[in-house]
């Protein structure tokens, strides 16, 4: 009987698969009981940080870091905080005021964890780590941040990753600059 | 035997029925401490006179900035503010169109910072504004304007799909407000008389458009169109609330809609001074809402305005709402003397404060 | 469409009541629309492939027959004519034809179910071996897997190489067939029937039958007690624990290894009631899937209550006819000659049983876990059946009888010994899964069972409650199954107490269950009210 | 069908064969014994038994059993 080639067909779907190490790293779905539902999930890329970040005092500040660590390495803010509940009180934006900077945090889970979500820069005191601050020339941004920009309400856009730079533009001069979280809506 | 199947059926599905609803009552939120705002919207349907002259929609800004008992005192104006915790267009929207089912009045003010909203936010703000109303096709518009992605319209007409899991934070307020509600707000007010002075607010903050959504400008359009279907004059206002910061280019869009609709936009942040407000005393939140003196100056000055725009008579002398206003009156002196008794006692308002309770040691 | 969405329990509720409404003998085509209905809203690109599925089998089934056909024809005619030799070579030049078609049929749709499902599995499994020569890797290709596709392919292979075995002639109405595939009760997680079990069940008129129906709608709601309360309230802490295992090592591999017993369990078996309990509903009868499997006293007994219809599929379909295929025979008479009786005997067994367990592996999940798991499962019932003859002879010796201290202590056995193997469908990849097996025996650290951190997996102690209770209601009442048809036991009992019993349980689903926001997107926003 | 009944007996000594007649619905031939029995019978009656022939009928008692050899040696 032909029923062994029936039998090594079934096989065909495998042996399709061909043999390596352990290098299968789909998610197997925790419930196999519908098997036909867990699908491979390719390799997750390891999130790297995004290329635009502030830093003080040799403490850097990325958009989405934990912030209650950085806060404390910073010390406590000079100008003090502002904490503005949203109407009803869940969810907890908190300002920190600092020498020139003012640093936006956000908080999300059960235990209120504190995230950065902005850095808005006040004074010509403090500088992006490109050398860029508040007064400076257009034309500087551009040598520093290159011409991979958006440009939308004045402001010049760059992004990368989780978060974005923007410089406020008025009379060919930098009049604000913010480093902050892109929030998908 | 046929007819006794049918009865049992009958009174399985009657058993099920009075069941689901007692649960429902028990499970649903009752929003008495802490998060009072989630019982505002529900509170106007236990008003007994649903006639007034001005009904006021939007979030916070409204709610605790304007007093209607004042606007009675000093103008003699009814008024009812349906407002909700973090109300959005669509939601003052279809909040008035329910509201017109029941009176019909000379004007509506709606709040314009709800604007800068092009989304629905959190489904909690949802729940709050919406769970209040009685079922009907109004409410399920509604609940499908709103809807985060991961909501069911089903659970706006059977809320107990959304809170059966709240078994287990069943607490004492639960059973006591199981079929009554207390009477939180007067006439959609909010009261709170604690200070917090304004300190340094945080600078406003850049923007990548400062359009407002097509959304909200949507149910703006519908709000405005349904106004005029009823003959019902629109104030878009802006409260005199310090923070979220309101934008040039916001105030602008406000400023052309108005005139473009033939309405009155009256931006109040443009007359503090006339206003009278001290932003030392007169909020509760360091400037993002009014606290009761806050809300009292705001209202006279704005009770100003509506009877001089609007002609809208002084019905002081009506004996009959004199005495609905006089109960209201008394209920709102009380709870102001309540607050300050407390406020002299604990240094702070139990009721807005339940973590401090706890840390306290306190039970309100 | 998930069993466990309004959607379903809407769609339910307007098809059966079509279902009983409409003239019985359009019955059928409703329940036809029905399932495209169901499957439609789980996407429509998904159609496409089970379309495929059921136009092939249909047409390949006819075609075999239509050879049948030819063949008696032809024999009939030229009865006299032919001499046996002539008869035997033209049956052998049409049984190959037939092959060819089966073989095409197989083919096509086991290709399609390859593509989709193993792409990216063996893309990955390429890619590790051209790292190792530092070339380009391979990306991966963005395939939705179609719903229910492993379940219904088998269901058409099933039926294909039946008809081609000439079991049954195939069915000429399109229409009844592709209901056989596409039974909407049955496409998320089968049963995978069989055509000769389903197929009239599924095309006769039914007028509606209160107890039957009653029935179903028990057994239904029974389901989305197993699922709602118990599978996805219990499977929070499943994966706290299985998707942080450098966090949790040692004892919590354990509690995660009973905990995902536990989960699977309601939640296949919960499914499978759902299925059978609407399928009743409708009048139609589905073979059981599952007789109280974790009572089982060995492994090979396990593997027959438990998903037995994919169990009885692959001995069927794959395991016999590769262990009784001629290559097979004469591998079997070869090593015999050579190797001596007893090693000759086994190799056609041991070929056969890891061929259909590296199988069955590989059906439940593209990627080395499950591959690993099905060998496993081989290997551990080929050691017990050599050891068989040492238990008897210890037995013997030792005289235990058939004791309750004894049987208990077998299902307590079998119930560890399956779940150790399952901590492979759980974790990541093969050697985070062994090395979580050893850490049980490298840290026997008790301490987390009694010091609250059970409490921070996910589970509050209300939840634990809801669990135990629930639990102890699934365990009673697989105890009192034994002795017969728990409903039937209900039904005689007076009807206020019934009653009761029914409007209990529809609550207790919908307030215990764990369903709607907090439970699938894990936002405990309400948690501060 | 003495040969028959000496394979049988091999493979389950304690078993009397020629009265029994549920050996599959007894549980008494697994799939494995079944798998060896056709090695076996291949071996001394030079008949191939197709897998599709393995069903509970052919399989449930020794004559059935020795039935089905019967027939497959005919159709050869």
């Amino acid at each position: 009987m032909k029923m062994r080639i029936l039998a090594i067909l079934m096989l065909v779907a495998i042996i399709f698969a061909g043999c390596g190490n352990e290098a299968g790293k789909n998610d197997p779905s925790p419930t196999p009981s519908t098997p036909a539902t867990s699908e491979p999930t390719p390799t997750p890329v390891a999130e790297a940080k995004s290329k635009y970040y502030f830093e003080y005092n040799g403490v850097k500040i990325y958009m989405d870091d934990e912030a209650k660590p950085i806060l404390e390495k910073l010390g406590e803010p000079p100008f003090g905080s502002f904490e503005s509940p949203s109407c009803a009180f869940q969810g907890v934006d908190r300002t920190y005021y600092y020498n020139g900077f003012e640093l936006y945090t956000y908080t999300e889970g059960d235990d209120e964890t504190e995230y950065f979500f902005t850095v808005k820069f006040m004074s010509d005191a403090v500088s992006t780590p490109e050398g860029v601050s508040i007064g400076d020339k257009a034309e500087k941004v551009i040598e520093k941040y290159g011409e991979n920009y958006t440009e939308t309400s004045g402001q010049y856009v760059y992004t990368d990753q989780n978060s974005k730079m923007s410089f406020k533009i008025q009379s060919g001069e930098v009049a604000a600059i913010e480093l902050s979280l892109i929030i998908n809506e | 035997m046929k007819k006794k199947k049918i009865i049992s059926f009958v009174i399985v599905i009657l058993v099920i029925s009075v069941l689901t609803v007692l649960l429902q009552k028990l499970l649903m939120p009752k929003y008495m401490t802490q998060i009072v705002e989630g019982a505002l919207t529900k509170e106007y349907y236990y008003e007994k006179n649903k006639d007034h002259d001005v009904i006021f929609i939007g979030d916070c800004e409204v709610y605790e900035n304007f007093s209607p008992i004042t606007l009675w005192e000093e103008y003699g104006i009814t008024s009812y503010i349906r407002g909700g915790a973090q109300q959005l267009v669509w939601h003052s929207y279809y909040l008035l169109e329910d509201t017109l089912k029941y009176e019909k009045p000379d004007v509506v003010v709606f709040s314009v910072l709800a604007m800068m909203y092009n989304e629905p936010q959190r489904e909690a703000y949802n729940r709050m504004n919406i769970d209040g109303m009685p079922l009907s096709l109004t409410k399920l518009r509604m609940a499908k304007a709103s809807m985060m992605p991961e909501e069911d319209l089903i659970t706006y007409a059977f809320p107990l799909l959304r809170f059966h899991s709240r078994w287990k934070e069943l607490s004492g307020e639960d059973f006591r407000y199981w079929f009554k509600r207390d009477q939180i707000s007067h006439n959609g007010y909010l009261m709170r008389v604690d200070v917090k002075p304004v300190g340094r607010l945080p600078s406003p903050r850049l923007l990548d458009d400062y359009m407002f959504g097509d959304k909200a400008y949507e149910y703006l359009d519908k709000i405005t169109e349904l106004c005029k279907k009823n003959g019902i004059e629109l104030v878009l206002i802006k409260a005199p609330s310090l923070y979220p910061h309101w934008y040039e280019e916001w105030d602008q869009q406000m400023v052309d809609y108005a005139e473009k609709n033939g309405l009155l936009y009256i931006n109040m942040l443009d007359d503090l001074d006339e206003i009278g407000l001290d932003f030392e005393k007169d909020t509760y939140d360091a400037g993002l809402h009014l606290n009761l003196s806050g809300a009292e100056k705001a209202s006279k000055y704005f009770g100003r305005i509506l009877q001089s725009r609007f002609n809208i008579p002084d019905k002081r002398n009506d004996e009959k709402l004199k005495a609905i206003w006089q109960e209201k009156a008394d209920y709102y002196y009380k709870m102001e003397q309540e607050q300050y008794e407390e406020l002299e006692k604990y240094g702070y308002l139990l009721k807005f404060n339940m973590k401090r309770n706890e840390e306290n040691n306190i039970k309100p | 469409m998930l069993f466990t969405s309004y959607s379903f329990i809407l769609f339910l509720c307007v098809l059966i009541s079509l279902y009983y409404l409409i003239p019985k003998r359009l019955q059928w085509k409703l329940l036809l629309l029905g399932s495209f209905v169901f499957y439609f809203f789980s996407g429509w690109s998904n159609l496409l492939y089970i379309l495929a599925t059921i136009v092939s089998t249909y047409f390949i089934g006819l075609k075999i027959d239509e050879l049948n056909r030819k063949q008696a024809d032809y024999l009939k005619e030229n009865k006299e004519k032919l001499t046996k030799e002539e008869k035997k070579l033209y049956k052998e030049k049409i049984k190959a034809k037939q092959w060819s078609w089966l073989l095409a049929c197989l083919f096509f749709n086991l290709g399609i179910l390859a593509v989709v499902k193993y792409t990216n599995f063996a893309i990955a499994n390429i890619n590790s071996v051209l790292s190792i020569f530092r070339m380009t890797e391979l990306s991966f290709v963005n395939i939705i897997l179609p719903m229910g596709i492993s379940f219904y392919t088998f269901k058409t292979m099933g039926y294909i190489i039946d008809v081609y075995r000439g079991k049954y002639e195939p069915e000429r109405n399109i229409g009844k067939l592709a209901l056989f595939v596409s039974f909407f009760p049955q496409l998320v997680q089968g049963p995978i029937s069989r055509y000769d079990d389903l197929a009239q069940t599924l095309y006769q008129e039914h007028s509606f039958e209160p107890k039957t129906f009653s029935f179903g709608f028990q057994r239904v709601l029974w389901g989305y007690f197993k699922k709602l309360v118990i599978a996805d309230r219990i499977v929070a802490a499943v994966l706290t624990i299985t998707r942080n295992p450098e966090k949790y090592d040692g004892i919590y591999v354990l509690v995660g290894m009973v905990f995902y017993a536990i989960q699977l369990y309601a939640d296949f078996t919960g499914g499978i009631d759902i299925t059978i309990g609407v399928s009743q509903m409708l009048g139609i009868e589905v073979k059981e899937n599952f007789i109280r499997p974790y009572f089982s006293k060995s492994i090979e007994e396990y593997w027959r209550r438990w998903h037995i219809t994919m169990g009885t599929w692959f001995r069927d379909y794959i395991f016999y006819p590769l262990s009784v295929c001629k290559p097979m025979l004469n591998l079997s008479r070869f090593s015999r000659n050579h190797f001596g009786d007893k090693i000759g005997k086994r190799i056609p067994v041991y070929t056969a049983t890891l061929v259909v367990w590296f199988t069955t592996g590989i059906w439940h999940g593209s990627s080395w876990n499950f591959i690993v798991w099905g060998l496993l499962n081989g290997i551990i019932i080929l050691i017990s059946q050599e050891l068989q003859p040492l238990y008897e002879k210890f037995h013997q010796k030792v005289k235990i009888g058939d004791t309750f201290g004894f049987r208990l202590f077998r299902i307590g056995r079998t119930f560890l010994l399956m779940s150790s193997l399952r901590i492979l469908d759980c974790y990541r990849d093969v050697g985070i899964s062994f090395k979580m097996f050893f850490s049980m025996f490298a840290k026997p650290d008790l301490k987390p069972l009694i010091d609250g951190s059970l409490l921070k997996l996910g589970l509050d102690m209300a939840d634990y409650i809801v669990l135990i209770a629930g639990v102890i209601l699934l365990v009673s009442f697989s105890l009192i199954q034994r002795k017969g048809s728990v409903r039937e036991m209900l039904s005689a009992k007076p009807a206020v107490l019934r009653y009761s019993i029914y409007i209990v349980l529809f609550f207790t689903v919908l307030v215990f269950g764990a369903y709607g926001i907090g439970f699938d997107s894990n936002q405990f926003i309400y948690n501060q009210f | 069908m003495e040969e028959l009944l000496r394979i049988l007996e091999e493979l389950h000594p304690e078993i009397d064969f020629n009265t029994h007649e549920h050996l599959i619905d007894d549980k008494i031939l697994d799939s494995f014994d079944i798998v060896t029995l056709i090695a076996e019978i291949n071996d001394e009656f030079d008949v191939s038994i197709p897998a599709h022939e393995i069903v509970p009928e052919n399989f449930n008692s020794a004559k059935a059993l020795y039935s089905l050899i019967e027939r497959l040696k005919d159709e050869d």
